[in-house]
């Protein structure tokens, strides 16, 4: 029997929720400009100076980071979870924990990484020094894949109604806030010239941490809500 | 009026009188841009205070302008739609649009570059800026929003709806832009002076600003006829036209 | 003409990067429109045909269907 | 992989099976052998307990007591070839508004690592021809359906498990399922399934389950 | 026949969502979470030199609470359209129009109200001086209805595409800027002790224009999209 | 209010009534008249364009071209009267998954401003009394159908449009529908809807309308 890869699986739900999200070429644009436009909405409550926005671009950034990343998930299992297809998965051959990072995979690559490719842009719209820019962009890259395997936990657990939900996101804010504050700190250290290793390392021992340690709470999470 | 109109609310007749009228609009444009763009470039005096770098603005300020116009006409052809449900209105909407947005990022590009030798740096939060910004955004929520619907009809419906409601709010954005911008005094920047230009700088320019509508409505009008096509790809006249070509 | 020499056209008074940037750009921008516009419509040709063929393969579909079936053809 | 099946023809076994839902007993102690080949159907009023029943079965709700074998040893020590041999369609049927049909059953295709089947062929015999791209949220309550059951021509697993898979079908669209359950049968494959209809199934008889709805027993 | 006011109907359709919503406990606290997230990271990220706290505190607050809102939309209409009961309520005799203010009303006491409650507490977490508080509360309370209005407008659009997460924020944070503006400088006006009744008249005449004349477009949003 | 009826008996009538979706025409020129107290079937195979005729006739739907007439009177002239004669049932339910069904219940009798129903001897009738503080959604398939049917005792609309009610039900809940179905046509009340499944409604025959499905005719 040609027993499909788990590799092939995989691809496969990845492509099909990338295919989704995208139906055409012009909506995979769109987190981008979300993105922009959440950006510029700072310098316009704030204030032009450029100074300020300089000070506070790496906390306007990863707040637009976090931002991005809660509205994807929202509908990250739900969808699924509706129409039947998560108990499809659950009854694939492969391990959910396992095929659950291809869906963690696709917020991911739909929210997290055009904050890494549009950090350039947001840093010379915010006035933050060059000598920041690729600390943000490492930051970025380092610290979204923890947001998505964060996030995905949260979906998880919420998907059924009137379960003890509302303690999930109480659980989750815990663990974002340290990944905004070193990430910040990162950020701003840079942009003084001053060293990053520390708190870039800290962030990427987070993001191993959660991206290895979610899937099995979130397989946990949807088998609980799909009985 | 209505009367007058109403043959050419049919998707045929519109398409075969563009087809009629469009080479003449891209010749015009043709003519017109390229006087304009020459004599401003190469013929009109260097300005006293700027040097040669004031030669941006005949690109920079018709392109800032028809942004702006473009996005009048969306509006109006929105306005028809919802109310007479006129079709052919519904698909100017995506028409208009992206030529509407490409001028706003002609205006956006332009002044930023003039911006750099002008006030030493790209981008300023400034008023004009600013509300030019979001006229950008605004267009391009109004394609994102049509785009995302397969079925074409339903969303020219909506995009109509939203450019409606975007031109609402458009006097509301220029003014408190305006204001919020004198409020924080932008701190670093002059605020740039309306020159008073002199007529032989006046003269491409305005050459410049007829090039530019003419631009402008030929790529409406291109745009439109794709837009016809699209809508009415089952029926046979429209096979038959894309037969032709 | 305002310049004297084509390096003087060229250098702008020392402003020819952002002059010629700007014109650049600005063409770049609006001959994209124009020229997606023009793809758009080729598009339109392509799939008009493909439209064309599959009506013509379901038409056969149906023809053959009729000549062996037993002519339950849908009427209103 | 296959050397248990020999020493017991029964596929799919369930012993003292118990489901309490929402506080009300649904059944109890239920105890019964489905062997290759057989065509079962599940039988019983709304909220008898049919749909869990089935999902018990399949792994994606857990018995409140008893378990559950699948050829011959518990189901869950071999549940990747049971996942393997098993096709579950349920109340909901997973496909995807969003996609196209011919989309929706690529992908379903992909999963199930079936190559060798002409998708225009399939979508014609459902009578999707004409409508394959359009979005499946477009098309009407049967014909989103039948884009579901597409799986049942794209499949190789043996065992079927369908929760009412006749639902929002016409009256040709049943026999078109009837006679692929049939051919399924015939082909030695295996049938759970429920249905508020009764089927007439040329000579086949299936094997009834019928559970009852259990009043309020808090 | 004893026909049903417009009025009781109105009441029924605002206390269903708010039943639904307390149902869904973790759905509803999530803007705010995000909230307080965002708004606990900036003195995080800043350090806690409280006059440049002080000066982006209105910013910092009304983006917060502009994106807040826009977390909450996605699902103002979207599980009634699913399930059906958007039809029911086109059906019903009282206009369409009338109706979804029921909905707009559910959905800023859900997430409008809340942020003018907590003003107090996160003007005090950013430094805010004490005479901005007031204004900042005033500035929300006129301002959340127009977010509420306009996002029902966002969200109504969408209602068909069924990917429109930032889709939806695209098309709405061009209409939130001039609230963000007209607010901001309220707030900083009054902390420096000057008149902000021109900007306060301005919040409240977009207020009142935008939840007069928003549910006409969302109810022909909603049309279009029911068919 | 109603002056008109007396003049013409139809209560609604569509003329020249045609629909167009996904670039394929589903019927054109339908022309009918359904009067007060008659039993109206609407069927055809699966996307022969029933619901969309059913949503069209309710006003959810615009017609390709054609107009609805409802008590002579075009059906947009007297939107609100013809609201209030109208109880719809669609393939979507509008039961809140979130709210238990008496909640569901409660909600939708307040909508309809019928007060004198006992919601109690209700969900008896229906099954359901010891599932009322359930939420709907943690009901069966068939439970869930049943609190979207507890409508059609609770109303005082006299034309009832229901697009496939018996689906889900078990031949108890048939039966039950099916009586409450001949009872409200005693009753002088009107229906229209649509079924794949043949019905035995006692002595009542219903009009027949039968759409057939039209092939790609783009
Ligand atoms: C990114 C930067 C810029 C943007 C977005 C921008 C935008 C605009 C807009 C929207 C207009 C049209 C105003 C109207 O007709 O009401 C305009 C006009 C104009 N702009 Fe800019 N501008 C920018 C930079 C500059 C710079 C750097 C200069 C020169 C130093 C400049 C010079 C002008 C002039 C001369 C006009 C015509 C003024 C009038 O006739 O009212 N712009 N610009
Ligand atoms: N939301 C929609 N948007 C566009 N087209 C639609 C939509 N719903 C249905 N259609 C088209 O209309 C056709 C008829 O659909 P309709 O739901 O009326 O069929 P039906 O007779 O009720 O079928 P069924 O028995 O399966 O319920 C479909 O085949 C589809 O092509
Ligand atoms: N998700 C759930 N959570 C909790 N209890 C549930 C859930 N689904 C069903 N139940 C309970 O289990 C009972 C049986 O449900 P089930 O879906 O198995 O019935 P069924 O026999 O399939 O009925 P139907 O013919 O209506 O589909 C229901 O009456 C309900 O009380
Ligand atoms: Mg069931
Ligand atoms: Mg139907």
């Amino acid at each position: 029997m040609s027993q499909l890869s788990g590799g092939q699986t995989w691809l496969t739900l990845l492509k099909r929720d990338l295919r989704i999200a995208a139906r055409r070429r012009s909506d995979a644009l769109n987190p981008l400009l979300f993105l922009l436009m959440v950006v510029t909405l700072f310098p316009l409550g704030i204030g032009p100076g450029p100074d300020i926005l300089a000070r506070i671009a790496p906390g306007i950034i990863w707040v637009a980071a976090l931002l991005a990343s809660l509205l994807g998930l929202e509908r990250l299992f739900r969808d699924d979870f509706q129409d039947g297809t998560l108990e499809q998965m659950c009854l694939l051959p492969q391990p959910l924990a396992f095929n659950v990072t291809a869906k963690m995979m696709a917020h991911w690559l739909l929210s997290g990484l055009p904050l890494v490719i549009l950090s350039p842009l947001l840093a010379l719209l915010l006035s933050l020094p060059v000598q920041g820019w690729w600390a943000l962009a490492l930051t970025l890259l380092l610290g979204t894949p923890a947001l998505s395997a964060l996030g995905a936990i949260g979906a998880a657990l919420t998907l059924q109604v009137q379960r003890g939900n509302s303690l999930v996101s109480l659980i989750l804010i815990p663990l974002f806030i340290p990944l905004l504050i070193f990430a910040t700190a990162a950020v701003e250290n840079a942009s003084m010239g001053l060293a990053v290793h520390g708190q870039l390392a800290i962030l990427a021992a987070i993001s191993v941490l959660t991206v290895t340690l979610a899937p099995l709470a979130v397989a946990a999470g949807i088998r609980m809500s799909v009985n | 009026m209505w009367r007058w109109l109403h043959p050419y609310a049919k998707p045929e007749a519109t398409y075969n009188l563009l087809q009629k009228l469009l080479p003449w609009f891209v010749a015009l444009t043709l003519v017109t841009l390229v006087t304009g763009v020459v004599w401003g470039l190469a013929f009109a005096p260097g300005d006293y205070q700027q040097g040669d770098s004031y030669r941006i603005i005949f690109l920079h300020v018709p392109a800032a302008i028809f942004s702006m116009g473009a996005y009048m006409g969306m509006a109006i052809m929105g306005a028809v739609a919802l109310i007479w449900q006129i079709k052919t209105a519904e698909w100017s909407i995506p028409a208009i649009a992206p030529v509407g947005a490409a001028l706003t990022i002609v205006a956006l590009l332009t002044g930023a570059i003039w911006g750099k030798p002008m006030w030493g740096t790209w981008w300023v939060w400034d008023a004009r800026l600013t509300s030019e910004l979001i006229l950008l955004f605004l267009y391009v929520g109004v394609m994102a929003l049509y785009f995302a619907f397969d079925d074409a009809r339903t969303g020219a419906k909506a995009a109509a709806i939203l450019s409606l409601v975007g031109v609402i709010n458009l006097p509301i954005i220029h003014f408190s832009v305006e204001w919020w911008n004198t409020l924080h005094q932008g701190a670093t920047i002059t605020k740039f002076e309306r020159p008073s230009i002199a007529t032989s700088m006046l003269i491409p320019l305005l050459i410049c600003l007829t090039g530019f509508a003419f631009l402008t409505v030929s790529l409406v009008m291109m745009r439109l006829k794709n837009e016809i096509l699209r809508q009415e790809l089952h029926r046979p006249w429209a096979q038959q036209k894309l037969e032709q070509d | 003409m305002a310049f004297d020499s084509f390096t003087d056209f060229v250098s702008m008074g020392g402003y020819g990067l952002y002059v010629w940037l700007s014109f650049f750009l600005s063409f770049v921008v609006l001959a994209g429109v124009a020229l997606e516009t023009l793809l758009a419509k080729r598009q339109l040709v392509k799939k008009s045909k493909q439209l064309q063929q599959r009506q013509q393969r379901l038409a056969r579909r149906k023809a053959s269907r009729a000549a062996v079936g037993d002519g339950n053809e849908s009427k209103t | 992989m296959t050397q248990v099946t020999s020493t017991n023809s029964s596929l799919l076994h369930a012993e003292q099976l118990s489901s309490i839902r929402g506080g009300r007993v649904l059944f109890e102690n239920l105890n019964f052998s489905v062997s290759v080949g057989q065509l079962w159907q599940v039988s019983g009023p709304n909220g008898a307990g049919k749909s869990s029943l089935l999902r018990i079965l399949t792994g994606l709700l857990e018995p409140s007591s008893g378990a559950v074998y699948f050829n011959g040893q518990p189901r869950n020590q071999n549940w990747s070839e049971f996942c393997q041999q098993l096709l579950f369609i349920g109340h909901k049927a997973a496909v995807k508004g969003e996609l196209s049909a011919l989309e929706n059953f690529h992908w379903q295709q992909q999963l199930s690592s079936v190559k060798n089947v002409d998708a225009w062929e399939l979508l014609e015999k459902l009578g999707l021809l004409g409508l394959e791209d359009e979005l499946t949220a477009r098309l009407s309550a049967g014909q989103q359906r039948r884009v579901a059951l597409t799986r049942l021509w794209a499949t190789k697993a043996s065992l079927w498990i369908l929760d009412e898979p006749f639902t929002a079908l016409d009256v040709q669209g049943i026999a078109l399922l009837q006679q692929r359950l049939v051919e399924h049968l015939r082909a030695g494959g295996t049938i759970i399934f429920t249905s508020h209809q009764s089927l007439t199934l040329s000579d086949l008889t299936p094997e009834k389950l019928i559970l009852e709805y259990q009043g309020e027993s808090l």
